[in-house]
């Protein structure tokens, strides 16, 4: 197993767990930033795989404006999840 | 000599154009909708006329397919958009009454709402309809929400959360076909169709089918419809049922047909049609909100259509396209009187409603919607549902022809109800007289649906070519 | 003629008339009139003018005009155009939409009769049924769903017969049909869905629970109703027993006397209606019912007639749809002009009123001499050749069944009789005045055929007699004046001799005693005013009768309907539940949609 | 329960996916995909559609990022409507986060820091967002990164001054006049070669900023469009502040 296999499984399992975080967390801000954190690991593996267009996309998407977007969404309603 | 690409183009470009002329007029920009959405049929019934004598591709880009997109316009697929872009012309007229604000947004959503279905017909690539598909449900989306209302965000929630998990299964279909065979197009993946993995063909298959089925509202992918319909607007939920829905069913009958030509699987279809059916109806006479059971209405149609295209005969095919017709022109009439009787009584219930469509610009044209929808002739609805139930004896479908007719009979009671509430006698004094934005759309569809229900030829000889859409072609 | 112009007569002008005389608003009566009027003048020129033509409308439409197709029509004309004229005077509300409805049923109509392939069969099937939907829609707007649901009901089974042949024939003629390519052992169920499709509109038992209901509409259009368009359901049946199957297939199920057995059921079925709907005619109060229960009954004969199949039976049942046609239609109208000038429906509270409406009195005295089957008016004749059709094949059930009801149908015409027309004047009816031209006209044109072919029965047995030689039934023994059959027949000059010689005893019986013309208080109280509803005879009439038969009318077809219907509505409700509006579970929904679609998949494409 | 149900029904359809995907050739030769046909012409090529794109596509589109040859040019009217799906999402947020009365929301200043920090960043970030876009189609990126960049540092300044107030009107002109633009210019190509969104431009030499035809005009366009279309969203999401 190479590198590259290692730290593409190392950050796929990242991925799944901060996708299950977003999931579960009954704070919706943390929530959030666990979705952004998703998204630039989901860049970075974009990246990985030579996908530079798309890394860059998702990084400035997903990373900021869609967090940003959900944050401010959160900030308008409540924080805790019922 | 019209290209096809002009049909998505000039929408846009109106689309594009109305934040700038509703800097100035606001008016104006509902005049632009009506205007483009008139260019658009018009152009529209030429380009059926020239779909008719040979299918009509309209390359993009000027390259070849599968390289480039390529729009594939058949006779069906014509008369389809024809359809959608005269309900949407009528639709638009009745958009003159709405008056929430803002005002700009919604007619550009709508329009472009218009150019997505329109597009999902028209197109001849893959991922084109699945970008079609998007940009359809995100109009719907906005649309579904416009009022603003408790009722409207939630039937949008829900319209979002069913459809977008719809469209990822239909990308996941596409990634899959893609993987494969490395193409796009459709008729190229119809003709390798056979070199595919098996369990990969089966699952894009089935992503593909769910992912359109959510559009055309097939059982028990349909549940976003009542709230959606109900919430929205009422020229929305009126387009929502002639435009998206068509557009998804007609992607569905792509995706049977043109794709893969899977003769085995079509009884399964006739099941869901079915299924789609029942419930529709069963759930639409337990309704006592009038848009709620429009659209309980418009799943059984659609279950209907499904049924038809699952049958998978020339005649049943034909039926089932002549229903979409039949129900996009009816079904869009009846949304836009339930507008007017929920705005007259206002309430949405059927009971408050009693005889407030005695006045005769509204209840013509409204008993003329209503026995289309049940299947009365001579109107429109007649052809389409005989043709079907035929085509299901021809493959002898006889057990879900008789449940089919049963549900029918359900149907045919809850709108008997609604039909004998609102031609009451006794509260004349509170019958209003409807305004042109809203009867000039209703007696444009009822004289449709009275025209080709009476003549059906020139309709039948554009579905004549539906051989050749069943064997795969456009 | 061409195939546009006999289908432009006869179907595309009534519509035309419909689209018109909506527009006519105060004098659209008038416009209809004369629009069936024109239909009905070609009617008699064509007579003869027979053959067969195609319309093309994008779907093809074989038309037959022949002599059964003209027998009907003239039946379906003639009440049309009296409904109409009826209704000229009758001050409806909305004229206008009454007389579209009523053209466009009427074109439905001749488009039924004209079919000759099952589609257009449907499509005109379909077109007559809603129209009459909406016109029961117009007063009783309770029961018209009640109406257009088994109307429905009706279509669909026409659906699962026509779509049974479909299936072996690929073709919709009628011709094809039997070419054999339909196996013999699903013609009973071919049959079986459309007899009862048709009978639904006959309003055979136990599909009549909307007929009562429907019947009591406005009078006009109920006497088209009933006079002419429950015969598309006899039309119908007679086309698909005699006509798309044929005799001898029916004849190969085996037969029973001579009566094959496919039909046999459907003539018990007759008798049990002609047996229910007499006897509920019997109790009925309100006037419109007893003649809707009646009518339920006279249709009863013609099944009887149809399912026995013998030619005498057809011809009878043939001549018993024509005389319904009139007597009924003339019932209704009458009934209709009593209603327009009182205002009331129970008879229990009319009586006398043949002083005041001389004219309306004789036209529904022999309309109820042709319902009771009194010889001298051409119902005796239909009726008695039923009986000997039933009584010549020794139907020991369908016979005796007939013949109560015969008597039965004495009763309730008596009712009608003297509880409206005879006993005494009630006070706030002293004004009332004879019913106005156009509905003495209206009457009177369906009164003359009654009597016309009383006397010369032989006509109209000519034109009957064609319809089963062309069918390859069989014929009819008859003569202009008479008809013979083997253990019978009857002779009109003979009854018209011994009438008219009874007539003339019975002036002389009349004139010898002279009578003596008692007040209506002038009577065994004594002075002291009764209150007058207790002294009208058709206060309570019957009621013994009704006691003794208490147990039996607690059994209700109409409330088994109810308890059915109620029980399916509370499981829709139980259905509903699965849109429980929470997207988690439509969510779910989608998932398991998904693999269930997997499943399929494999397990069909794999 | 349901969740269970959830849990289970999610396990289910990730493995079906799963056991699909796992036959997705990765990192194959490209001379063993199936070979496309045209069925226009009715005609088999002799390679596969990736393939034609590698050889090609330079010659095809003058553009030497591979896969802007492909959005933009290859595959534009996909683009076009990813475009119009953009501005569909920012109209409907906007006619969704529509208020008649306006209620105005109090906020706080944020500190020196960021206000700092962001003035000095804004400008950097406008010019590489506009650096991306306007070299789509020599070096990775492209109008939707490149839009996505110029709205991030609008968000930039959104966070640092809370009375910061994109103008809605001037948003929405540019975005319709980039949308203009990229129908105006699929449209001329309709008119001059007879096919919508044909690239009707010299294409120039490869690797020099003015070349692959109407490519970088159309990537100038869409990336304004998407700046401002996300910045709009995000105009519209953070409300009206006072």
């Amino acid at each position: 197993m190479d590198l590259f296999t290692i730290v593409s499984i190392i950050l796929i399992i990242i991925t799944v767990i901060t996708a299950i975080i977003a999931a579960e967390m009954k704070d919706l801000l943390s929530a959030a930033i666990a979705l952004g954190i998703m998204s630039l690991i989901v860049s970075i593996l974009f990246y990985m795989l030579q996908a530079p267009d798309v890394a860059i996309t998702e990084a400035a998407i997903g990373a900021a404006l869609s967090m940003a977007v959900v944050i401010f969404a959160i900030r308008s309603t409540e924080r805790w999840e019922k | 000599m019209i290209r096809p690409v002009l049909l998505i183009a000039l929408p846009l470009f109106f689309a594009f154009l109305s934040p700038i002329i509703g800097i100035w007029s606001k008016k104006g920009v509902r005049y632009l909708i009506i205007f483009a959405t008139a260019l658009n049929a018009t152009l529209a019934g030429i380009l059926l006329l020239e779909a008719l004598q040979k299918p009509v591709f309209d390359i993009i880009g000027g390259f070849q397919p599968p390289l480039g997109i390529v729009l594939m316009v058949g006779p069906l697929g014509a008369i389809i958009a024809f359809i959608i872009n005269l309900v949407a012309f009528a639709i638009s007229i009745y958009n003159l009454k709405v008056e929430k604000e803002p005002i700009v947004r919604y007619s550009m959503l709508y329009l472009l709402l218009v150019m997505g279905s329109t597009g999902m017909v028209l197109t001849g690539d893959l991922f084109n309809l699945f970008v079609f598909l998007e940009v359809t449900s995100i109009a719907s989306y906005g649309l579904a929400a416009y009022n603003k209302d408790k009722k409207g965000y939630l039937g949008a929630m829900k319209y979002v959360i069913i459809g977008s998990i719809g469209s990822t299964f239909v990308l996941l279909g596409i990634a899959l076909i893609y993987s494969q065979l490395r193409t796009l197009n459709m008729l190229d993946i119809a003709a390798r169709i056979g070199t595919m993995d098996p369990y990969v063909k089966i699952m894009a298959f089935t992503s593909l089918f769910l992912g359109f089925g959510v559009e055309a509202e097939m059982f028990p992918l349909n549940t976003w419809v009542p709230d959606a319909y109900d919430g929205a607007p009422h020229p929305i939920s009126a387009a929502f049922a002639s435009l998206p829905a068509k557009a998804g069913v007609f992607a569905l009958a792509r995706v049977i047909f043109t794709m893969f030509s899977f003769t085995n699987f079509l009884w399964f279809v006739v099941v869901m049609g079915l299924l789609t059916v029942f419930f529709g109806e069963i759930v639409a006479y337990t309704q006592k909100d009038l848009k709620r059971m429009l659209a309980y209405s418009s799943i059984g149609q659609m279950g209907m259509i499904i049924m038809g295209l699952g049958i998978g005969t020339t005649l049943a095919v034909e039926g089932a396209f002549y229903q979409m017709i039949a129900h996009a022109l009816g079904k869009a009439l009846l949304f836009i009187a339930a507008g007017f009787l929920i705005y007259a009584a206002r309430s949405g219930k059927i009971e408050d409603m009693k005889g407030m469509a005695r006045n005769p610009l509204i209840g013509i044209p409204l008993l003329i919607g209503a026995l289309s929808i049940m299947g009365m002739p001579p109107f429109a609805g007649f052809y389409g549902k005989f043709f079907i139930l035929m085509g299901g004896f021809s493959q002898g479908y006889y057990a879900i022809i008789a449940l089919f007719l049963a549900a029918s009979i359900v149907e045919v009671a809850y709108y008997a109800r609604f039909i004998k509430i609102v031609f009451e006698r006794g509260n004349e004094s509170k019958v209003i007289r409807p305004d042109a934005a809203t009867y000039v759309p209703l007696i444009i569809l009822a004289i449709i649906i009275v025209v080709i229900g009476v003549y059906p030829k020139p309709i039948l000889t554009v579905l004549q070519h539906v051989g050749t859409f069943i064997a795969g072609g456009a | 003629m061409d195939a546009l112009t006999l289908f432009g007569i006869f179907v595309l002008l009534p519509l035309v008339g419909a689209l018109v005389s909506y527009f006519g608003k105060k004098y659209a009566p008038i416009i209809a009139v004369i629009f069936t009027g024109i239909s009905g003048i070609f009617l008699y020129l064509w007579y003869g003018n027979f053959g067969s033509y195609t319309i093309d409308i994008g779907v093809k439409l074989n038309l037959t005009f022949d002599i059964t197709t003209w027998f009907f029509m003239l039946m379906m004309n003639t009440v049309i155009f009296s409904s109409l004229l009826f209704s000229v005077s009758s001050k409806l509300k909305r004229a206008g939409g009454f007389a579209t409805l009523m053209l466009l049923g009427f074109a439905g109509a001749n488009g039924v009769l004209l079919a000759r392939d099952f589609l257009s069969l449907y499509l005109f099937w379909e077109l007559m049924s809603w129209s009459i939907y909406l016109l029961v829609l117009r007063t009783s707007g309770e029961y018209a769903r009640r109406y257009l649901l088994f109307g429905v009901l009706s279509a669909y089974l026409l659906i699962m017969g026509i779509g049974i042949i479909y299936y072996y024939t690929g073709s919709f003629l009628y011709a094809d049909a039997l070419s054999g390519a339909i196996p013999h052992a699903i013609w009973p169920w071919i049959l079986t869905f459309l007899i009862l499709g048709f009978g639904i509109k006959m309003a055979i038992v136990p599909f009549h629970v909307w007929a009562p209901y429907a019947y009591s509409s406005e009078q006009p259009f109920v006497a088209f109703l009933s006079g002419g368009l429950s015969k598309l359901g006899a039309f119908g049946i007679f086309m698909s027993m005699y006509s798309i199957a044929g005799i001898s297939l029916l004849q190969s199920f085996g037969t029973f006397r001579g009566v094959s057995l496919m039909g046999y059921p459907f003539a018990l079925l007759g008798a049990a209606t002609a047996f229910i709907g007499t006897i509920l005619a019997i109790f009925q109060d309100d006037i419109r019912k007893l003649l809707a229960y009646s009518s339920i009954g006279q249709l009863g004969y013609v099944m009887i007639g149809l399912g026995l199949g013998t030619p005498l039976a057809i011809g009878g049942a043939m001549f018993h749809a024509f005389n319904h046609a009139f007597f009924k239609s003339l019932l209704f109208l009458g009934a209709g002009a009593v209603i327009y000038r009182t205002g009331k429906y129970k008879i229990s509270e009319m009586g006398g009123l043949g002083y005041r409406m001389p004219f309306t009195f004789m036209f529904v005295l022999f309309a109820i001499f042709a319902l009771a089957g009194i010889p001298l008016t051409s119902g005796f004749i239909s009726k008695w050749m039923l009986y000997e059709a039933a009584i010549s094949r020794k139907f020991v059930i369908v016979a005796p069944l007939m013949l109560i009801a015969s008597v039965g149908a004495y009763l309730y015409s008596y009712r009608i009789l003297y509880g409206v027309f005879l006993g005494q004047l009630k006070d706030e009816d002293k004004n009332v005045k004879e019913a106005p031209g156009p509905m003495l006209a209206a009457m009177f044109i369906l009164m003359v055929p009654l009597v016309i072919f009383s006397i010369v029965p032989g006509w109209i047995l000519g034109w009957i007699n064609k319809i089963l030689v062309e069918n390859g039934i069989g014929k009819l023994n008859y003569t202009t004046f008479s008809y013979s059959s083997a253990i019978g027949g009857a002779n009109m000059a003979v009854f018209w001799i011994a009438f008219i010689l009874l007539l003339i005893f019975a002036m002389l019986m009349f004139m010898a005693k002279k009578a003596r013309v008692v007040d209506q208080y002038d009577n065994y109280l004594a002075g002291e005013a009764p209150p007058s509803v207790a002294l009208h005879a058709a206060h309570n009439y019957y009621k013994p009768l009704r006691d003794t038969w208490a147990p039996l009318l607690k059994h209700s077809i109409d409330r088994a309907y109810e308890k059915f219907s109620k029980f399916f509505a509370g499981g829709f409700y139980e259905i509903k539940r699965i849109y429980t509006g929470n997207p988690q579970d439509y969510a779910a929904y989608l998932g398991i949609a998904f693999l269930a679609f997997l499943l399929v998949g494999w397990w069909l494409l794999w | 329960m349901k969740k269970a149900l959830a849990i289970v029904l999610a396990i289910l359809i990730f493995i079906v996916f799963a056991l699909a995907f796992v036959k997705i050739p990765f990192g194959e030769k490209m001379s063993t995909y199936p070979h496309y046909y045209n069925p226009i012409t009715n005609q088999t090529s002799n390679m596969s559609l990736p393939q034609h794109y590698l050889t090609y596509g330079k010659n095809d589109t003058g553009a030497t990022n591979m896969v802007t040859a492909i959005v933009v040019d290859y595959r534009g009217f996909d683009t076009l409507g990813e475009v119009t799906v953009l501005f569909l999402a920012s109209t409907g947020v906007g006619s969704l986060m529509y208020v008649e009365n306006k209620v105005k929301k109090k906020v706080r200043r944020s500190n020196a820091v960021v206000e700092t920090g962001s003035k000095l960043l804004f400008g950097f970030i406008i010019l590489f967002g506009a650096y991306i876009f306007i070299h789509g189609h020599l070096t990775p990126g492209g109008g939707f990164p490149g839009g996505a960049v110029i709205a991030s540092a609008f968000l930039l300044l959104y966070l640092a001054y809370p009375k910061f107030h994109a103008k809605h009107e001037k948003l929405s002109v540019s975005e319709s006049i980039a949308g203009l633009t990229f129908v105006i210019v699929g449209l001329i190509g309709l008119i001059i070669a007879g096919y919508f969104l044909y690239n009707f431009l010299p294409f120039g030499l490869p690797t020099y900023l003015f070349s692959a035809g109407v490519i970088p005009l159309i990537y100038v366009a869409i990336g304004v469009k998407v700046g401002s279309e996300l910045t709009a969203i995000v105009d519209s999401m953070m409300g009206v502040r006072e």
